[in-house]
């Protein structure tokens, strides 16, 4: 790649002016991230339409000053929906992805480090993924009652294994890393190894992975409402907004662009945000994106 | 080698058996059982407590477990309790459609993702790599029903190129079968395709970083050489991995777009069989899953031996 | 007819960052068709950052500011991919400092260096290239050409690695060989015939070579023109014998005076308590393959030796020879086949739990490769008080200590906020002898912990071992290809050959009389006009 | 060539026993393989299908039947009396109604291979109408070696009389079955009414095909990948309406949701309570909100549907707005003090969608605690079933989705169970009901059960039994290329061609 552009370049300005003229992307997934979150903290508060009443008269109304996504079948509100929907929608993706980054990068680690561990484990491993989420929902939902919890735990379980695959796939490489050997000769713990020299390295696919998870704990979410065993489907979230909007898809199809652009936008922010912390992680990269 | 690969079939075993006992417990612990859903809605109590004797619900937990674990240990995964079909046969017969679909799906998607991936992490930042990252973007975020739905209707309803559903055996007509399969195998590879072009766009990025970039850089010759016989092969593992991991996910559920392009697929019998709480069926595609996942990762283990010679186990 | 083959004229680099000081500053040098030009100089003065500039391939985090590069009549600092991608590699090759870095990990040797044949010849025929990547192996003197064509990269030894790259260097014969410290992990056998190698292409092509070292057994032996960097700067330049033998720059001068004479230590009495007592060891490396054969390396031979508490032993021999592979056994990373291995007193392949942890705290290792033994991510800082932090020290003492050894290494305390990638290969491998030193080891493994460093900071670094040493009394197994190094430091010399120990004994005697014929051999192929003759 | 009519029924077929299960699609099924004695016509009247002549005694107590010619099962072995009388005494073991029956059979014989008797110990006034009856257990006559070796697990074979063959070995559960027509079908002369009269096979195969996806569905029949849907919603109209090639119609049945109530726990133990959540209860809203279009939708009065003989406006139940004051009136009598309410709702039921959310939001106006519950329809069953209070996992208000068939008479009316605890979901109890049902039985004319049958309404409506939440219309919809299905309440394949 051409070095010759270095030559005339100058310093970009520091402080906060600096990072929104440096980090532009980032600073925009920021804000619209910042957005949506307080889009969805601030629902009841911007939208004064109730996202449970259903007024029969205004079926699928097109987008309008009165309704501004439209309204549904049963002729709610759908920004009203979106937004309070986002409540569900952003805890529900959150807390799955991280629950199922966290145990499946735990499991993932000390199965790449310890081969009795990874036998033992990754076998485990292999069983809860043949596991549907669907049946793990019915029975949780069963004991707990459909739930924030009892969502994400049906829909977090399932990924632990792959989240747990990815990383024990970094680590076995990582592992044999020169710089691991040199820790392990300086008598760190293990467990300060895996941390510090090894999770680093694993960041970049643990961050595609955890956007991914996020948007799609999001739409399983909307799977299982669909099945009846996710949050009922009068409870708004943008996955039963979505799957709501499925039967309307060719006549009503403001039912699905809503609460999928929302999803979009916090996907995209969730992956920039991602990208970036990627690179932080790793200075070598920031040091030739500089060039 | 060998090794790997026997004392790894070897564990399958007790992985099935844990597996096999943890299933049957979720699907006793979920409320409704297969007599509530044979003798239907309209059913009353006395209908569906006789339904429940005839198929031998009333026995204890132990009971039904003893029996079933006998079952299996003569190889006999019992019939489905509703249709009375052998569960191998119900099996079997959703397999070939689901091979075919994942087949075709993770070749489109291998082919297109990585090079995708890879020329985004060349990019990076550039326009190309923003083209990618919406698409990825796209791919996450956008619900399989509705990319189904689109290319239904342009594709097959509006330019009538292609049949609208179902699934013709490749073995009865290839083309044909091409012709059904192509349209819900784009749809579930637009998913896999963010994924993997983003995990390879990421691991490329950081092999990039690494100093032997730069002496095959010292080397000459096209640019593009460093990125797919230097950059990539380094990056294998984790794209492998994600490869992997989809079409385990590709066998076991894909559950939305079997149901849009009407596939009789695997990922609908387990719908099925867990809302009529078949539990033969269930218990038996979930043994048949943990065994496929064995092999998978298997493979996939072989696999990381071969595109990274440091890796021991 | 003298030609210039690379001219570099008023060559400035500097940070990419806000505050961008020049690491080159105003460089200007010129290498001629059929001669060496050897650039030495002070560890960290940008003669890798000058050199690698040539080849446009400038690391992150560092720009070109100005000046001019002219390649064979090509203006390289303006040349487009297109020019690049035709002049790289044919016209230009580089050594890189750092073979291991400098090798794709999951790429066979082989098919590394018939890349190079690949791109720039592609008519040729598969059969023809394998020849000649064979041959080009046989060239560097590799063991096992077929073998070695299949290995990959981290199953070979430090100095056959650095062999590799040189081969890729020479694959296309080209006008302009630029090589950075190529022999550092070379014995002086292997050496010779690798520096007689470069001579015989300048003849025949009239290839033109720069050479950066900071051996000046070599600069004495091969160089025609030389210079000197100090600084980001060429502070003096001129022939080699004009330098070397009436330098005018006050740092040439005190370079030259740094040169180390042959110093025998006398040897201390035998202990009846080693410290290490290893009787026998042997391992084997089997290289599983997918295709083909297996390759099996006998890398440790029924290997015994002790060091006593105090004392240095040095290790010496052939490359590939077995050093590493002892060293990383002493480390307990690799469990021997056979033979018993008493470190402190206990059995230390049977050590598990706390009393490994222990083990490990107490033997500490400079690794031959520096900059893969840091991890990337990670600031200088972290890396030097990991150690000590984790071992009981407190935060404050272990800042300390690192500052105290930064200083005594000769590197500035802010590298402490510096990632490894931004050093030079010599400063990198003085922050892994300050990161070993800090744990307050009581043994050290210095696997050639100072190939790198330029004289002047190679006596330095030497001193401090020594000062250490008497401080707190650590014993030391010293492995390194420079022989004057080993004769500097080391009570005793054990020479492997081939996996075995050839001898071993003090290491004036085996200096001044050799038993075995290798150890013969070895000692006559030191290079230069330096004498055998210790200092007074 | 042979003709194939690719259709979609209204749902999966799993289960292949007619008197096994209560699902629409099994009974469909049975309809496509068995023959039944009578059948009814497009009035609900009942019309003899195999049977070719009957009496009854003037006493009420002994009806003599004679089959007709030409009977034959798809085994070739011709249908006997012997067969028949299997076949009924099964039926009355599994039949609600069956069962009021076998209670005064004296008994059911075979005469000779063509005629049997039923005889009664007294008269039940809608015998030949039970026969009839398309739901829920219809009266299938089936092979007796078959209804022998039938365990409680049902029927091993399926071997019936009627007018298409069922092809075992091509069922693939959830994917397809397939029938061939019967060649040795012999239909009455008649022309084919509803139910009744000739059924003429006139495709040569029938595929029910299984489509998980709606949409799906509709787009196959655009393309002309189908040539049939059985059943579809008024919600995907719009999506067919202009698809060239494509017809649709109204289907003969009407659809019922209902509204069951938890007698036996708080808060709705208490009558008035019951009587609040009917007047909260408006089937205009119900209609307007998940049906929408007023075209396909009917607001029903009676408890046994608008196409029965029977039905009546007596008293009837959510046929004006929700009555705010009357309800709170009412739950101020009752003294309720903000018990919970729980509202059962089966979300993977596109049938249910909506029902629970509008209940919730009245219920929630008038003052109630309420608290949907969302689960999968398999759990719905159960938790139905459950009998326990609302704290310990108990229900107060479920639903259920009826056609007009199983509720046109207060004896079949499941809704109308009076069985209290061991009954019906919802454990409904009443004397006087229990006792017009007798009396309904008996009644001998259908001027007299009318009768009967108002009073039953009105006391049901009284003590709210359940409520109808309105009354729909499904469509059809099929190619051009094939003729338009007979209109039945039952869908039923006879009749149509295929070009
Ligand atoms: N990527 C980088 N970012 C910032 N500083 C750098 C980078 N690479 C090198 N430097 C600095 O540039 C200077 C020159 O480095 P260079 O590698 O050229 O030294 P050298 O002369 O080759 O030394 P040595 O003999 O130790 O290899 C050093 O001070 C080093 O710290
Ligand atoms: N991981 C490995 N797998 C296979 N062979 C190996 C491996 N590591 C080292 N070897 C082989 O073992 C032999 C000894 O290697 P070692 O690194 O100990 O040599 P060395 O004496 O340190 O050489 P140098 O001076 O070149 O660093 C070499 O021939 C090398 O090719
Ligand atoms: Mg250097
Ligand atoms: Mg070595």
């Amino acid at each position: 790649m051409s070095n010759t552009s270095t030559l005339h370049r100058s310093t970009p300005p520091s402080g906060i002016l600096g990072l929104v003229a440096r980090e532009p992307f980032v600073m925009m997934a920021l804000v619209m991230l910042g957005l949506v979150i307080g889009s969805a903290i601030l629902a009841s508060w911007i939208s004064s339409a109730d996202p449970l009443s259903i007024s029969p008269r205004f079926r699928y109304r097109l987008p309008s000053s009165e309704f501004l996504f439209g309204s549904d079948q049963f002729g709610r509100d759908i920004f009203s929906r979106v937004l309070h929907g986002g409540q569900i929608s952003l805890m529900v993706g959150f807390l799955s992805a991280v629950l199922a980054a966290f145990f499946g990068t735990l499991a993932g680690l000390l199965a790449g480090s310890f081969r009795l561990i990874d036998q033992i484990l990754m076998r485990v491993m292999d069983g809860l993924m043949a596991i549907p989420n669907v049946l793990l929902a019915v029975a949780i939902v069963s004991l707990v009652g459909p739930s924030l919890v009892s969502i994400v735990v049906a829909i977090c379980i399932p990924e632990i294994p792959r989240v747990a695959r990815l990383i024990r796939a970094m680590v076995l490489t990582l592992r044999e890393e020169p710089y691991v050997f040199a820790a392990v000769s300086m008598s760190i713990p293990r467990w300060k190894i895996l941390l510090r020299h090894v999770l680093p390295g694993c960041v970049a696919p643990l961050v595609v992975q955890f956007s991914y998870m996020f948007a799609s704990a999001i739409l399983s979410e909307a799977v299982l409402g669909f099945l009846g065993v996710g949050f009922p489907s009068e409870i708004p979230s943008w996955g039963n907004v979505i799957a709501e909007g499925r039967t309307a898809f060719q006549r009503a199809p403001w039912c699905i662009l809503f609460p999928g652009i929302f999803l979009s936008i916090t996907v995209l922010t969730v992956n920039i945000l991602g990208d970036r912390l990627r690179d932080l992680l790793d200075p070598r990269i920031s040091a030739s994106r500089a060039r | 080698m060998a090794r790997l690969i026997f004392t790894r079939l070897l564990a399958a075993i007790p992985v099935m058996l844990v597996v096999a006992t943890f299933v049957f417990l979720l699907l006793r612990l979920s409320p409704g059982d297969p007599a509530i859903v044979i003798a239907g809605e309209h059913a009353s109590q006395q209908q569906i407590e006789s339904v429940r004797m005839a198929l031998g619900l009333d026995q204890s937990l132990v009971v039904q477990y003893v029996l079933w674990m006998s079952q299996m240990a003569s190889g006999d995964f019992g019939n489905s309790v509703l249709s009375r079909q052998p569960v191998l046969s119900l099996i079997a017969d959703r397999l070939e459609p689901t091979l075919v679909l994942a087949t075709v799906t993770i070749i489109l998607t291998v082919l297109l993702a990585v090079p995708m991936g890879a020329i985004a992490a060349w990019n990076r930042d550039g326009w190309r790599d923003r083209v990618v990252m919406t698409f990825a973007v796209i791919g996450f975020s956008v619900p399989s029903f509705v990319i189904g739905y689109t290319l239904v209707l342009l594709l097959a309803i509006n330019a009538k190129l292609l049949p609208v559903q179902g699934y013709v055996s490749p073995f009865a007509d290839p083309w044909g079968s091409l012709r059904h399969v192509i349209l819900p195998a784009i749809t579930l590879s637009i998913v896999f395709m963010a994924l993997i072009s983003r995990v390879t766009r990421a691991s490329i990025l950081e092999i990039l970083g690494e100093d032997f970039i730069r002496t095959a850089r010292a080397k000459g010759g096209h640019e593009k050489r460093i990125l797919w016989k230097h950059a990539l092969p380094n990056a294998a593992v984790s794209i492998v991995t994600v490869i992997g991991l989809g079409i385990a996910t590709l066998i076991s559920g894909v559950v939305v777009t079997e149901s849009v392009f009407n596939i009789p697929g695997l990922g609908r019998l387990t719908i099925d069989a867990i809302q009529g709480r078949d539990y033969p069926v269930v218990q038996g595609l979930i043994l048949v899953f943990s065994f496929v996942y064995v092999l998978i990762n298997l493979t996939i283990d072989i696999i990381y031996l071969i595109v990274d010679p440091r890796i021991r186990y | 007819m003298d030609e210039p083959i690379l001219e570099i004229c008023n060559l400035s680099i500097g940070l990419n960052a806000p505050a961008g000081k020049e690491v080159v500053d105003d460089v200007s040098l010129t290498v001629w068709r059929r001669k060496i030009t050897c650039l030495i100089g002070e560890s960290g003065s940008g003669k890798s950052v000058t050199s690698s500039a040539v080849m446009k391939l400038l690391p992150g985090g560092l720009r070109l500011v100005g000046g001019q590069i002219l390649l064979d009549g090509h203006e390289m600092t303006g040349a487009n991919a297109e020019q690049l991608a035709d002049l790289r590699g044919r016209v230009v090759s580089m050594v890189f400092q750092e073979p291991l870095t400098a090798l794709n990990p999951v790429m066979r040797v082989g098919d590394q260096i018939g890349e190079l044949l690949k791109i720039h010849r592609p008519k040729m025929g598969s059969q023809e290239r394998k020849r000649r990547i064979l041959e080009l192996l046989g060239d560097v003197h590799l063991p096992d050409p077929p073998a070695t064509l299949m290995a990959f990269p981290h199953q070979l030894s430090g100095g056959q690695r650095q062999r590799v790259v040189i081969a890729m260097a020479l694959a296309l014969e080209p006008a302009l060989i630029i090589a950075d410290e190529p022999t550092t992990a070379l014995d002086v056998t292997t050496q010779a015939q690798i520096l007689k190698l470069f001579r015989e292409l300048m003849t025949r092509h009239e290839s033109g070579i720069l050479l950066i070292t900071h051996d000046f057994g070599v600069v004495t032996e091969v160089a025609d023109t030389v210079y000197v960097m100090q600084n980001g700067q060429v502070v003096e330049h001129g022939s080699a014998a004009d330098i070397l033998k009436a330098p005018q720059h006050p740092y040439t001068r005190s370079l030259i005076a740094a040169v180390p004479k042959y110093r025998f230590r006398s040897p201390l009495p035998p202990s009846d308590t080693p410290l290490v007592s290893a009787h026998d060891l042997e391992l084997t490396y089997t290289t599983r393959g997918f295709t083909g054969r297996t390759r099996q390396v006998k890398a440790l031979d029924k290997v015994s030796f002790n060091i006593d508490p105090g004392e240095v032993l040095g290790v010496v021999g052939e490359s590939g020879s077995g050093k590493s592979t002892l060293a990383r056994t002493l480390m307990l990373f690799e469990t021997p086949d056979n033979g018993q291995l008493q470190v402190f007193g206990e059995d230390a392949t049977k050590l598990r739990g706390q009393a490994l942890r222990r083990y490990r705290a107490d033997v500490q290792m400079v690794f031959q490769d520096p900059f893969k033994s840091l991890n990337p991510r990670r600031k200088v800082g972290l890396s030097l008080t990991e150690g000590p932090i984790e071992n009981g020290v407190s935060k404050a003492e272990a800042v300390g200590r690192a500052h105290e050894l930064l200083d005594r290494v000769s590197l500035p305390r802010d590298a402490m906020n510096r990632f490894p990638h931004e050093f030079s290969g010599g400063q990198r491998q003085r922050i892994c002898i300050a990161r070993a030193l800090a744990m307050r080891p009581r043994l050290v493994i210095a696997d050639e912990a100072v190939s790198a460093l330029d004289v002047s900071v190679q006596a330095q670094v030497l001193a401090l071992f020594e000062g250490l040493k008497n401080d707190f009394g650590f014993a030391m197994l010293f492995i390194t290809h420079d022989l004057r190094v080993a004769s500097n430091i080391c009570d005793r010399v054990l020479v492997m050959h081939r996996g075995r120990v050839v001898e071993v004994g003090p290491t004036q005697t085996i200096f001044t009389a050799p038993q075995a014929a290798y150890t013969r051999e070895l000692i006559n192929a030191i290079p230069g006009e330096w004498d055998l003759t210790p200092a007074a | 060539q042979e003709t194939v009519l690719k259709m979609v029924p209204n749902a999966t077929l799993r289960l292949l026993d007619p008197l096994n299960t209560t699902a629409y699609v099994t009974r469909n099924h049975g309809y496509m393989v068995f023959d039944t004695l009578f059948s009814v016509d497009e009035n609900s009247k009942p019309q003899p299908q195999m049977v070719d002549t009957w009496s009854i005694s003037d006493d009420r107590l002994v009806y003599n039947f004679t089959l007709r010619d030409g009977l034959k099962f798809h085994d070739d072995a011709a249908v006997t009396t012997d067969d028949v009388v299997a076949s009924l005494q099964r039926w009355m073991k599994k039949d609600a109604t069956g069962q009021q029956i076998a209670l005064i059979l004296a008994s059911v014989e075979a005469v000779d291979a063509k005629t049997f008797t039923i005889k009664l110990k007294e008269p039940f006034g809608p015998l030949i109408d039970t026969l009839a009856k398309p739901s829920s257990f219809p009266a299938f006559i089936m092979p007796k070696r078959i209804v022998e070796t039938a365990g409680e697990q049902g029927i091993q074979e399926i071997v019936g009389s009627g007018p298409y063959r069922f092809l075992a070995e091509e069922f693939r559960p959830g994917v397809s079955a397939a029938y061939a027509r019967f060649d040795g079908y012999v239909p009455r002369s008649e022309p084919a009414n509803s139910l009744s009269g000739g059924k003429v096979a006139k495709v040569d195969r029938v595929e029910w095909l299984t489509f998980p996806d709606l949409q799906t569905t509709v787009n196959a029949l655009t393309s002309g990948e189908i040539d049939l849907i059985e059943t579809m919603s008024a919600d995907l109209l719009p999506n067919i309406q202009d698809a060239p090639g494509v017809k649709y119609g109204m289907r003969a049945g009407t659809f019922t949701p209902v509204l069951r109530i938890n007698w036996l726990q708080k808060p709705f133990d208490n009558v008035k309570m019951r009587q609040a959540v009917a007047a909260m209860i408006s089937q205009e809203e119900f209609m307007a909100a998940t049906i929408g279009d007023p075209e396909t939708y009917k607001l029903c009065p009676s408890l046994y549907g608008c196409e029965s003989p029977l039905t009546t406006d007596v008293n009837p139940l959510g046929m004006q707005a929700p009555d705010l004051e009357k309800a709170k009136a009412l739950m101020a009598e009752a003294g309720y003090n903000g018990e919970e309410v729980v509202i059962l709702d089966a979300s993977d039921v596109p049938s249910f969608a909506g029902l629970a959310t509008i209940t919730a939001q009245y219920l929630r106006q008038s003052g109630m605690n309420v608290k949907v519950q969302t689960m999968d329809f398999s759990t719905y069953l159960a938790q139905r079933t459950s009998k326990a209070p609302v704290a310990e996992g108990g229900w107060s208000i479920a639903f259920g989705g009826w056609y007009g068939s199983d509720l046109s008479s207060p004896l079949s009316n499941l809704n109308l169970d009076t069985k209290g605890n061991d009954g019906y979901v919802g454990w409904s109890s009443d004397e006087e009901i229990s006792k017009l049902k007798v009396d309904f039985a008996r009644a001998a004319t259908l001027e007299e059960q009318k009768v009967v049958a108002a009073k039953i309404q009105e006391r049901a409506n009284e003590l709210i039994f359940f409520v109808p939440l309105g009354t729909y219309y499904q469509y059809t919809a099929y190619r051009d290329n094939v003729t338009p299905p007979i209109s039945s309440a039952i869908p039923v394949v006879w009749g149509i061609e295929k070009k």
